[in-house]
């Protein structure tokens, strides 16, 4: 009892600061990505090649002052950062970093994901309200709308993966892509699951309220959307959980579609964080290429483009299934 | 082990509590809310006999009950937002549509 | 172990419960109903009803309670500042007996002496051994079969309903 | 294949429901390319399944419990035997013709969609009536066919007559169907079931029940085949109630043709085949099956004789073929008067289309006085039509010739002289109103509008194909079927679907009274063309001469009118009479004063319903709670 114990508070302690440390160092590694693809040099002032920038920003976050507006409801002006960072961390609960670099193996592993990740919306929406401002009111009534519109797409999409494996266990739907077709192609999930696959990313996209989904903060119209009235720590809890989340959702892609910590020769480890990045350069590419959406045609695209594009999938899925197994 | 009626009690006490709410808030959302507790506290005796009773049922049932939950509150919120556009409250006192 | 942990989520649910109803802003209200939505969620967990447990949380925390925020914040309900221009206080005493009443009537039926009927196939060992998850779903998709596909006809009749409600102004 | 039957009906039935959901909105004029592809399909069908019922196989398939209701059980299920495929194979086969022909006769028309749901509606009806394995089904079947008749005449329904003509046909087929319904309830009371298979088992193996003396010294029976007899009557146009079918001409052409000649009005004659074991027990009821035939033979050619509307003449030259099958199925020759609707079948529905394309050039034109040389310009229509004519005519060796012989010879030699010489009669009278018409319609000068004379054409293709492929049935059907007569090919198919032909009493040539009847029929053509040809003045000089029996003949015998005042006006005024007496004083006075009695009730109980939710919720809770208290301290 006690050694379980113990191992798990390690296996979560490293998890936790692992996760920590990336998410601090993502913030640099999406400046000089952007920066590249817009021919700039991005942080380069602070340590060789800006390294220490992150803890640069750290620091000067950390001893800004914090100020809660007048008429904001306080308590849950101060709770929302919370609850916006706690779900984008405990996901990690469940996902396999390897063979047996797991924290807790769910039996409905899948859909514990699913439960929490849906919270994340909350930090937002409260966060919106309780600024008592309008752009942020605004900013929180947008992400609620958008973050329940695309999950149904971003559930959607998983259901044929859960069908190929029988089960909602991470561990075991990485297990069921193991292997090869005709001895090269990976039997990844990417390759039946394309369109699934397609529809995930656009999805989880979305959910991270990342652009070109940015919506709830878009600096044009709501300034900066729910966190206009944030500023120091409070602020940058909001920061770490959009990162944390989007390493969450990259770990999510590479387990569900490609084949997780599988890979020949090196560590199992080495090549589940190859493939995360492989996903953190993707999300940071679209960043810096694609234009926002406007806000009906974020509606439309969801509802009525990718929502019956995933249902499609599940049918034909099903259809292979029952057809070939 | 935690037994059956500890569950029920609980149950039983969610319930009474949602009750409560619906006989004295007058804000239409917080009795919605109140009603989706007593469904809740239904759910919760549902699961409890299942575990006891060895028997899945009783969880089938709260997947139904949740839709049921679901379907209800889409359109119920519907309801409250078609009146607020028209009466400017939510405050069940000051809505008379049910007298003919 | 699993005492004590009944006893906090028990303790959460209800005071959260008890909050929900006494908050005046509805917006801690839906907060307070979160807060017991959730703890009803870990003893659905210490029921070894995983899958419902996360289902639980994914509809009812992930959606339902997002949609009542969602309309809270559209209508911008702040809390009630004013006191009630006509305040029923017989017609809240009479609830609050009522439900009194009704709390011990229920906890007088489920005493420990309650019976239970003939017992299931699933008792824990089965479970374990077929997965808590593909057991509902064979029970679900096996008997309850048809139930199950008369739901989608439910939400589909709520969903026309909720659309045309929200787009046309009450007569 | 053969288990596959339930796809016969099942294909246009297809046709009515996606035509009858999206014909309006998305079809429209492209309707036929559904309705025609389902009858198509449905003719295959049964085509592969009459191939296999010709290598012997029959089937009584049970599909579905359709009713269940302590004894009384009812399946949906098919019978496939030779008599069923017969009909079944008519009705695809002349129905897929019909549908074809009217892509082109109802183009452009507003209502084409609806056309052709009910067409095909008509067709799952008229199937299920033919393949079903039991009265009820069978009745189900009869009814949707009268419906769909119903609502085909009154297909343009903003014209008067059309609504008129198709209120009657329905109302009148209710008085038959109300004694076929009555047939069905003492089957059902004698036997204990509606299954063909059971009944008619009971009535062979046990006849003593069915055949003892009971009601009124007659057996039961006897009045069950009356019963059923007067359906018969309604649904096939006999004595007395014939009076709907000409006016049911008001409806669409293809709809004369496919309905009111070619297969619906010819369910009571398959019904009454169909119940032949039944009807050969019950010898009172033939006779008067056989003697309401002839009958009907007769009176009907004679109306035909005069009339000048071109569907007239041929809607009452069906009423006098359809009096010449149940002559045959009353003198016990089951089989020829099948035989008979077979090949009616083929040159009817052909008259009834050459008349529609004739009808078709005129712009509407229906007048025979206002026709004439119609030969040159509708050459194709009117070579197909004198096929057609000379078939029904009887002359050797169309198909007209073979069947219709076959039932004077059968009722001949069982005795029946009287019936003989009225069906001769009958047929003399045939082969006159055949020619006169011909002559009227496509012989002479034009007497029509001039303006029309100018652009005559002929029958587009989709409506020139149902008339030659019709045409050249109504050529080689008779003879391909039905030689040697009473041995030919059809009689052998039918032999184990019918009850036995009864063993002949008179003794007779064969070869004799043929040629009477090819003499009778040629001396009715000769008259006709002498008439109607040569010497075209005559026949006004005839009618204005028997003014008397003109004017009876040209009123159709007063029937109609005689029904107008000895019944339905009778009946009328009684309704109106109850209708202010009964109906307002007593039936709604009571419904007022009960409405009454509860607002003086209730007054003061109203004000209960305030409006407020809160006030619900604690009468709801206080419920619960009352409830709950019972059920948990009561015991």
């Amino acid at each position: 009892m006690m050694d379980f114990l113990v191992a798990t508070v390690l296996k979560i302690a490293l998890v936790m600061g692992l996760v920590l440390l990336a998410v601090a160092y993502l913030t640099w590694l999406e400046r000089k990505v952007i920066g590249d693809i817009q021919v700039r040099y991005g942080p380069s002032r602070v340590g060789r090649f800006g390294l220490l920038q992150p803890i640069a920003d750290g620091i000067k976050l950390m001893f800004k002052e914090d100020i809660v507006p007048a008429n904001a409801d306080r308590l849950i002006f101060c709770l929302a950062p919370a609850i916006s960072i706690i779900p984008a961390l405990i996901v990690f609960a469940v996902i396999p970093f390897g063979p047996s670099f797991v924290i807790t193996d769910v039996n409905v592993g899948l859909l514990y994901v699913f439960a929490v990740t849906s919270l994340g919306v909350y930090g937002i929406v409260l966060a919106g309200w309780a600024s008592n401002s309008k752009y942020a009111l605004l900013g929180g009534l947008r992400s609620s709308a958008q973050m329940v519109s695309y999950e149904l797409s971003l559930g959607l999409s998983v259901v044929g993966v859960v069908m190929m494996a029988g089960s909602l266990s991470l561990v075991d739907i990485v297990e069921a892509q193991k292997g090869s077709w005709y001895g090269i192609l990976p039997r990844w999930n990417v390759i039946p699951q394309f369109l699934g696959f397609v529809i995930f990313l656009v999805s989880s996209n979305a959910e991270l309220n990342r652009a070109p989904f940015d919506l709830p903060e878009a600096e044009t119209e709501l300034v900066a959307g729910f966190h206009t009235e944030y500023s120091s720590m409070k602020f940058a809890l909001f920061f770490m959980a959009e990162y944390a989340n989007m390493i969450g959702a990259s770990a999510m892609a590479t387990t569900l579609f490609l084949g997780g910590w599988q890979g020949p020769l090196l560590p199992p480890v080495f090549w589940f964080v190859l493939k995360v990045f492989c996903f953190l350069f993707l999300f940071m590419w679209l960043r810096a290429t694609v234009p926002r959406f406007r806000y009906d045609q974020l509606m439309g695209f969801g509802w009525k483009v990718l929502l019956p594009l995933a249902l499609v999938n599940v049918m034909f899925t099903a259809a292979a299934l029952l057809m070939f197994a | 082990m935690v037994p059956l009626w500890a569950y029920l009690f609980l149950s039983a006490f969610l319930f009474a509590v949602g009750v409560v709410g619906v006989a004295t808030r007058r804000n239409a959302l917080v009795i919605f809310m109140s009603i989706e507790l007593m469904l809740n506290a239904v759910n919760l005796s549902f699961v409890a006999f299942a575990r006891f009773l060895h028997s899945l049922d009783g969880q089938v049932f709260v997947f139904f009950v949740m839709t049921v939950a679901a379907a209800e509150v889409a359109v119920g919120l519907a309801i409250i937002i078609a009146i607020f556009r028209n009466a400017e409250t939510v405050n069940v006192d000051e809505v008379h549509l049910l007298k003919g | 172990m699993e005492w004590a942990l009944f006893l906090i989520f028990a303790l959460v649910a209800a005071v959260a419960a008890a909050g929900m109803v006494l908050q005046r802003s509805p917006i801690y209200s839906a907060l307070c109903l979160i807060l017991a939505l959730f703890a009803q969620g870990g003893l659905y967990v210490l029921l070894h009803a995983e899958l419902i447990a996360a289902v639980h949380i994914f509809v009812y925390a992930g959606a339902i309670m997002v949609l009542f925020l969602f309309v809270i914040m559209l209508l911008d309900l702040r809390p009630e500042s004013h006191p009630p221009v006509q305040f029923n206080r017989v017609g809240v005493l009479a609830g609050f007996v009522l439900a009194g009443a009704l709390l011990v009537e229920l906890a007088l039926g489920v005493g420990p002496r309650i019976i239970l009927g003939p017992r299931g196939p699933y008792d824990l060992e089965t479970l374990r051994m077929v997965g808590n998850t593909q057991a509902v779903g064979r029970v679900l998709f096996g008997e309850y079969l048809i139930p199950f596909e008369l739901t989608s006809v439910i939400l589909l009749a709520a969903m026309v309903g909720a659309m045309v409600l929200a787009k046309r102004r009450l007569e | 294949m053969i288990q596959y039957i339930w796809l016969v009906p099942a294909f246009p039935l297809v046709g009515v429901v996606i035509n009858g959901l999206f014909g309006r909105s998305y079809l429209r004029e492209r309707a036929h390319l559904v309705a025609v592809p389902a009858a198509g399909l449905s003719f295959l069908v049964a085509l592969l399944i009459a191939l296999e019922v010709v290598a012997g196989r029959t089937l009584d398939l049970h599909l579905y419990p359709w009713i269940v209701a302590g004894h009384f059980q009812v399946p949906i299920g098919f019978l496939v035997d030779p008599l069923a495929t017969v009909m079944m194979l008519t009705v695809t086969f002349v129905g897929l013709l019909i549908h074809i022909y009217s892509i082109g006769y109802m183009h452009g028309d507003p209502g084409y969609p609806r056309f052709f749901v009910y067409m095909n509606l008509f067709m799952f009806s008229m199937l299920m009536l033919v393949l079903a394995n039991n009265y009820l089904l069978m009745f189900l079947g009869w009814e949707g066919v009268g419906l769909c008749s119903y609502l085909l005449i009154g297909f343009w329904y903003e014209k008067k007559t059309a609504t008129d003509a198709g209120n009657k046909a329905f109302l009148v087929n209710r008085v038959g169907d109300a004694g076929f319904l009555l047939g069905l309830f003492l089957l059902w009371t004698t036997c204990g079931t509606l299954q063909y298979a059971e009944v008619f088992a009971r009535a062979a193996a046990l006849p003593a029940p069915l055949t003892a003396p009971a009601v009124g010294g007659v057996s039961l029976v006897t009045w069950i085949t009356l019963l059923l007899f007067i359906g018969a009557m309604g649904k096939s146009a006999q004595l007395p109630l014939y009076v709907w079918l000409p006016d049911a001409m008001e409806g669409p052409t293809p709809v004369s043709a496919l309905i009111h000649a070619a297969t619906m009005v010819t369910a009571g004659v398959y019904m009454v085949a169909r119940s032949s074991p039944l009807y050969s027990l019950a010898p009172p009821t033939l006779e008067l099956v056989a003697t309401i035939g002839a009958l009907t033979a007769l009176f009907a050619a004679t109306i035909a004789c005069v009339q000048t509307d071109i569907k007239r003449v041929i809607a009452y030259s069906t009423i006098s073929q359809l009096g010449y099958m149940f002559l045959g199925a009353g003198v016990g020759a089951y089989a020829s008067g099948i035989f008979h609707l077979a090949t009616h079948a083929f040159f009817k529905a052909l008259l009834f289309l050459g008349a529609g394309a004739v009808i078709h050039a005129l712009h509407g034109e229906q007048d025979l006085q206002r026709m004439g040389g119609l030969r040159r310009p509708l050459k194709l229509t009117a070579y197909t039509f004198l096929i057609g004519a000379a078939a029904n005519a009887g002359v050797f060796p169309l198909a007209g010739f073979w069947s219709k012989d076959e039932i004077l010879f059968a009722a001949f030699t069982t005795g029946h002289y009287g019936l003989w010489a009225l069906g001769l009669a009958g047929a003399f009278l045939t082969a006159f109103y055949m020619t006169r018409l011909y002559c009227l319609t496509f012989e002479g000068p034009f007497r029509g509008d001039p303006a029309h004379a100018r652009h005559l054409h002929d029958a587009p293709p989709s409506m020139a194909l149902p008339l030659l492929v019709l045409a050249l049935g109504s050529v080689v059907v008779g003879g391909l079927l039905g030689y040697p007569p009473e041995h030919g090919l059809v009689h052998q198919f039918l032999a184990p679907s019918l009850a036995a032909a009864p063993e002949a009493a008179g003794h007779a040539s064969a070869g004799l009274l043929a040629g009477l009847s090819l003499g009778v029929a040629g001396a009715g053509i000769g008259a006709g063309t002498l008439l109607y040809l040569r010497w075209r003045d005559v026949p006004e000089l005839l009618a204005a001469r028997f003014q008397r029996a003109y004017r009876l003949l040209w009123h159709q015998y007063y029937v109609d009118e005689v029904y107008w005042d000895w019944i339905a006006s009778p009946l009328m005024r009684l309704s109106a009479f109850l209708w202010r007496g009964f109906d307002v004083t007593i039936v709604d006075g009571a419904v007022d004063g009960v409405a009454r009695l509860l607002e003086l009730g209730s007054w003061r109980v109203r004000r209960l319903q305030t409006g407020v939710v809160f006030n619900y919720v604690l009468s709801i809770l206080a419920g619960a709670v009352l409830l709950l208290g019972y059920l948990v301290l009561g015991r």
